[in-house]
């Protein structure tokens, strides 16, 4: 079973291979390190460029303008804040031309806390992301939905940004998160798929023929349904929310989990069916907690569901601070932790309207 | 303090040119330097909201329209262009009065449907990128249509062109840096087209550059300063340029000595500085003296010329404007056009 | 009467001869021009910069370390999206080295729309502004207060960023917003302090002995008492507030008008205490809708206020689309309008809970 | 492609430097190399998450340190370092203790109280501004501070260090045009250790420079390019550089190849890689030779450096962690410590 940074390496594979896709590029990600997390090992088309992320945006967008594919890496999303503005650019090359071009970009980017990496290895950028009109943002919280998700992001006309949550890139796929066509045992995907420590001058890379599988852009996912309240997640905590869910559970109380998947466009059904469900809802994120994307979900929520919510609608959020302190005492009082969903989510049950 | 004394030897790329192309050339400029009048005037009449234009690079800007290899796709030259480019869009073969309806941002304005800036094109058949305002990001995106010229074997280049002061966006030197990678040359033509100043900030303030164009010698790029008001120059060093990148498969990077003749923008009142260079005076006075066309001719075309524009902007006048229900159009694309286009391999056009 | 502009020139003035401010800087910012918007003619520190805006943000930093008192500029803040990893930096500074420097930045640039400035010169920056934590963020809505704003900035030892409206920038002071000591008649003061047409070279301004006006960083102002709804805005939607609450006034409805003045640190009690009182709320602005600041006033509101709301509480704010397209009707439909505004409140004002 | 080869004359900067001096050297290269092995068995052992640092460039790092001039305020130097900087700060008299409270990212860190990785130093009161993670920002900074020393008006400069992969960010294009504006040259020392590459990439791949340093020669600046491995060049060299920085009140952009001894950082292993030159072995070899320090000295320095500092790691071990409460201490600052300190126009310490 695929971990989710090999999940990623299968899809470019795939994507290389067969969907079209003509230049993988970013920091180290080619030869010889094959990317800082493994992502872009033994890919044919991956090759590294010089240090420089405004360079590879825009290099990206040149390439898609000139009807190449390329999937761009920016190492850590913490280095893409001095792109923001080529990232709008390519966000508006069909608008502003009145759709003369297309952009397809894919741009990948790891995101979140959870591994100690301090203040500049440690930022999200879901609030970033869906302040860009003219992408669609995606951010997996598996090893299938990160390869489906990035297959069809390859093949859409628009730009794309997956966000890998750097935390889960070594979790592994559920039983029923396989992707097709992958070998049984993982030590025997490794073996195929892993570049060897040493030298690698001489190892190739056996691909699995793994079938293609589109994960659609635009569609949530329901963890683990319930009746009792809603969290609407995605990422690094759909894990977290569902920990949390099991953790209630316990205590008789059945909480719906909404992993989106899909930031932008939004699954807005599948996030008002659910509410409307069980009348109880927690937005939980990681990122700052002052004008973030949650706060989105609740204002909609507000404006749409005042009258069907039993309880004041919640965001669990990272703290506005300048960045993830480096301690562990910070990092845990910077983002949500496994203790705070549960506590937010007793309250939000025990509420009485 | 940057100066763009030309240091191209007087030989070759003074040679005369044929005087056919001279007359053709000629007539681009004029075209060129009257619709931006005309866009001058319909901005002070309010008929558009702010104009930004090339009046003062007509001679080079021709030469680069005219030397193009047209056409859609990555066997063909990629443009990354910026507000000044008028002449270089009408010698390819722009109708100026797309021009003028994008000026009137009416619906029809073919670059951007009424939504961006007069001149900011957008020309997906002949491979013009869209022209976005923030200064040198096309800087940052030319090695990225390089790479695809490259790929496609042909003499497809890239060609990417903007101010003197905008140099100093860092994207400048990202571009310096990612066409010159060893053993990964791109064919790109940078080009600088140097007026010695931003809006109002003097460059011999601001850098400290002898020639602007210096700054690929670090990289072993070709370098060459021109004066980009003689068409004769212009002409041969750009096709000399072109050439060796075509051929080469190598970056070069071409500082072009222009002059900006009525100032910045409208912002700064688009009046006529009549102290700068005019390099249709100056080709006139060639044309005259070389008895290539007589006065009376030259004046007729840019009567005629204006005459036209004039009238072409009271139609335009009437041009639906887009509805505000447009506003979502176009945000996502449903088809890949790009690519498309490019796999159909197609052609010049 | 100073305008807006003016009143920024001469808080500039105040801050050059009295507040040791040292740099006013930017591009076009020296003489000649003395700015796109004449914000800086006749200053002694103005000087102009390289077209960099990222050299313009890094030297402002670089200038406060070594404890000089710069006041930077972007010229427009739709060309400051490449610099938000050196703002996040700034805003770092003092957290990151666990209080060992401080970094007293001022840093100006003109937003949002409404002088038909097309896709790049009508951009808002409020939510990417109150992302940056470290940062204390102001937006004035008239001259008094971008004059006590700016010299309140001047002062503080963080960085702050002043977020003047550029349609606003030749408003006129009403009677009660005079700066002492400005002439009473205003083509006196423009003939002291603005710059002539033509040659200036040997032009000096005659700057007016104006007094010392520092407007807290922090408080909100209310603009209109009224009861029956609350608007909570800021910059050039404020007059844009006043003119609906006016207009709905004839019809008997008496709106709130609270002006934010600072956008972070945030005056919630300020909000707070309004929606209490009317217990229904639009908040308004025009940056666009998805991941925006009104959205944590909607967010907060809805978690703190929740029981105090007779109606949802109601978001107007721009499209998410690339950018504010050039023509009128364009416009139009991407920021919100007089129409719009009255059309929220009546319907916030009849809705039945 | 870049390569160091230093193209410094023999002469001037090859003289050997007193025996006393390099002792010092020494003993402070040795120091560094040291602690950086001490942080490094940390992390390996648990007791630190992460490790960046910088063995393999001691000998040029050391040469800066102790020929900084110290202090607070624009009068003095100012430093915008990066994560290889120890041999640096040691030079200038920090504790390496400080260092291993970093590594353990205890409360008592005093470059940032347990917030960042360690090597990221903050020393207001010898002008080390704070070093934060992201490449080349440094640059885009330093013209601000090398402002205040020109208006300070004594001998104070900037100077400002980074790898040589980052010199592809703009940012180190930024610098180099603000700080040779014409008639506004700055007192700023540019320089890069060049390490042949980022984190796995080389530089032979990525950099059509022959030299990084021609990158300052468009500019009009002074350019060297240094063996920064052989302690008396390393020296010399940046004696001579600081002197023109200091004295001439302009830029200068300096080259140094160093070695990358330990790998880029604990991503990828952190383990001792034996191909690359080591300048502490070089020197020891000198010391030796010139009969300055004999074997046994120097091995028994190194022994009790380690063992002095593995007791520390025991002790900071213990020092309490951060709590979570101070989380949001110092997001905004009460006092304008930085202007304080300079308006007292205070001074060495
Ligand atoms: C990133 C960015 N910063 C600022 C501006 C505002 N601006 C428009 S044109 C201009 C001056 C450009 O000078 P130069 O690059 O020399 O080109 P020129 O207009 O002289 O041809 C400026 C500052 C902008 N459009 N983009
Ligand atoms: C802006 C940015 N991009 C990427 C990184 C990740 N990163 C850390 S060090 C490094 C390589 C730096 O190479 P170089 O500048 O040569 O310095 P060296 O580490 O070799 O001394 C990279 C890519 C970063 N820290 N900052
Ligand atoms: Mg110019
Ligand atoms: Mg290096």
């Amino acid at each position: 079973m695929a971990t989710l940074v090999q999940a990623i390496r299968l899809a470019l594979h795939v994507g290389e291979e067969r969907l079209g896709v003509t230049d993988i590029f970013g920091e180290d990600v080619g030869p010889p390190l094959g990317g800082v997390f493994t992502q872009s090992q033994g890919l044919r088309t991956a090759w590294n460029t010089p240090l420089d992320e405004r360079g590879i945006v825009g290099t990206a967008i040149g390439l898609a303008l000139a009807g190449q594919r390329p999937v761009a890496e920016i190492q850590f999303c913490d280095y893409a804040f001095n792109t923001i503005d080529l990232l709008k650019l390519a966000g508006g090359v069909s608008w502003s031309s009145a759709g003369d071009y297309n952009c397809p970009v894919v741009l990948m980017t790891p995101v979140g806390s959870g591994i100690r990496g301090s203040i500049y290895h440690s930022h999200s950028f879901d609030a970033q992301a869906t302040r860009l009109p003219g992408w669609k943002i995606v951010m997996p919280s598996n090893p299938l939905d990160a390869y489906g998700l990035l297959l069809s992001a390859i093949v859409d006309p628009n730009p794309v940004m997956l966000l890998p949550p750097k935390a889960l890139l070594r979790a592994k796929a559920g039983p029923d998160e396989r992707i097709p066509g992958e070998p049984d045992d993982e030590r025997a995907l490794a073996k195929m798929i892993d570049a060897p420590l040493g030298d690698r001058t001489r190892w190739r890379p056996e691909w699995p023929d793994v079938r293609e599988v589109f994960v659609p852009i635009g569609k949530a996912s329901v963890k683990r349904a319930g009746r009792d309240a809603t969290v609407v997640t995605y990422g690094r905590m759909v894990p977290l929310a569902m920990q949390a869910a099991a953790s209630v559970a316990s205590e008789g109380v059945e909480v719906e989990v909404v992993d989106l998947r899909t930031l932008h466009p939004l699954d807005w059904d599948a996030v008002k069916a659910s509410v409307k469900k069980t009348s109880r809802v927690l937005v939980l994120n990681e990122d700052t907690e002052i004008t973030n994307f949650g706060e989105h979900l609740v204002r909609r929520l507000s404006e749409e569901l005042f009258y069907d919510l039993y309880a004041p609608p919640r965001l669990l959020a990272g703290a506005h601070v300048p960045g993830v302190g480096l301690a562990d005492n910070l990092e845990r009082a910077s983002v949500p932790q496994l203790e705070g969903v549960v506590a937010a989510l007793r309250e939000l049950v025990s509420h009485q309207p | 303090m940057t100066t763009t004394t030309p240091h191209e030897p007087p030989g070759e790329s003074a040679l005369a040119l044929p005087a056919e192309l001279l007359v053709r050339m000629h007539e681009n400029m004029v075209r060129a330097r009257c619709l931006e009048e005309r866009l001058i005037r319909m901005n002070k009449q309010g008929d558009g909201y702010f104009w930004i234009g090339g009046p003062g690079e007509e001679a080079f800007n021709t030469a680069l329209g005219l030397l193009v290899h047209k056409g859609q796709g990555p066997a063909y030259d990629y443009l990354h262009l910026h507000y000044r480019s008028s002449a270089t869009l009408l010698a390819m073969g722009a109708d100026p009065v797309d021009s003028l309806r994008q000026m009137k941002n009416t619906a029809s304005d073919p670059y951007s449907g009424g939504r961006n800036f007069c001149n900011h094109y957008s020309v997906r058949k002949w491979n013009v990128v869209p022209v976005s305002s923030p200064i040198e990001v096309q800087f940052s995106m030319a090695p990225g249509t390089a790479i695809a010229n490259k790929r496609a074997g042909g003499r497809g280049i890239t060609i990417v062109q903007g101010g003197d002061a905008g140099t100093a966006e860092g994207d400048f030197a990202s571009c310096l840096i990612w066409v010159s990678r060893p053993g990964n040359e791109l064919p790109c033509l940078m080009i600088v087209t140097n007026n010695q100043g931003g809006i109002s900030t003097p460059a011999s303030e601001q850098h400290g550059e002898k020639h602007i164009a210096d700054r690929g010698k670090a990289f072993g790029m070709r370098t060459a300063v021109i004066d980009g008001n003689d068409v004769e120059t212009a002409y041969r060093a750009l096709e000399k340029a072109m050439d060796y990148v075509r051929t080469e498969r190598k970056p070069m990077l071409l500082e072009v000595a222009v002059s900006r003749l009525y100032g910045h923008s409208s912002a700064s009142g688009a009046n006529l500085i009549t102290e700068e260079a005019d390099c249709i005076t100056l080709l006139e006075k060639k044309l005259e003296e070389r008895k290539i066309l007589p006065r009376a001719a030259m004046d007729e075309l840019r009567a005629r010329t204006t005459q036209e524009l004039l009238e072409a902007s009271k139609r335009v006048r009437e041009e639906p404007q887009p509805d505000g229900s447009t506003l979502y159009d176009h945000v996502f694309s449903d088809r890949d056009l790009v690519h498309d286009a490019a796999s159909r391999g197609n052609g010049a056009s």
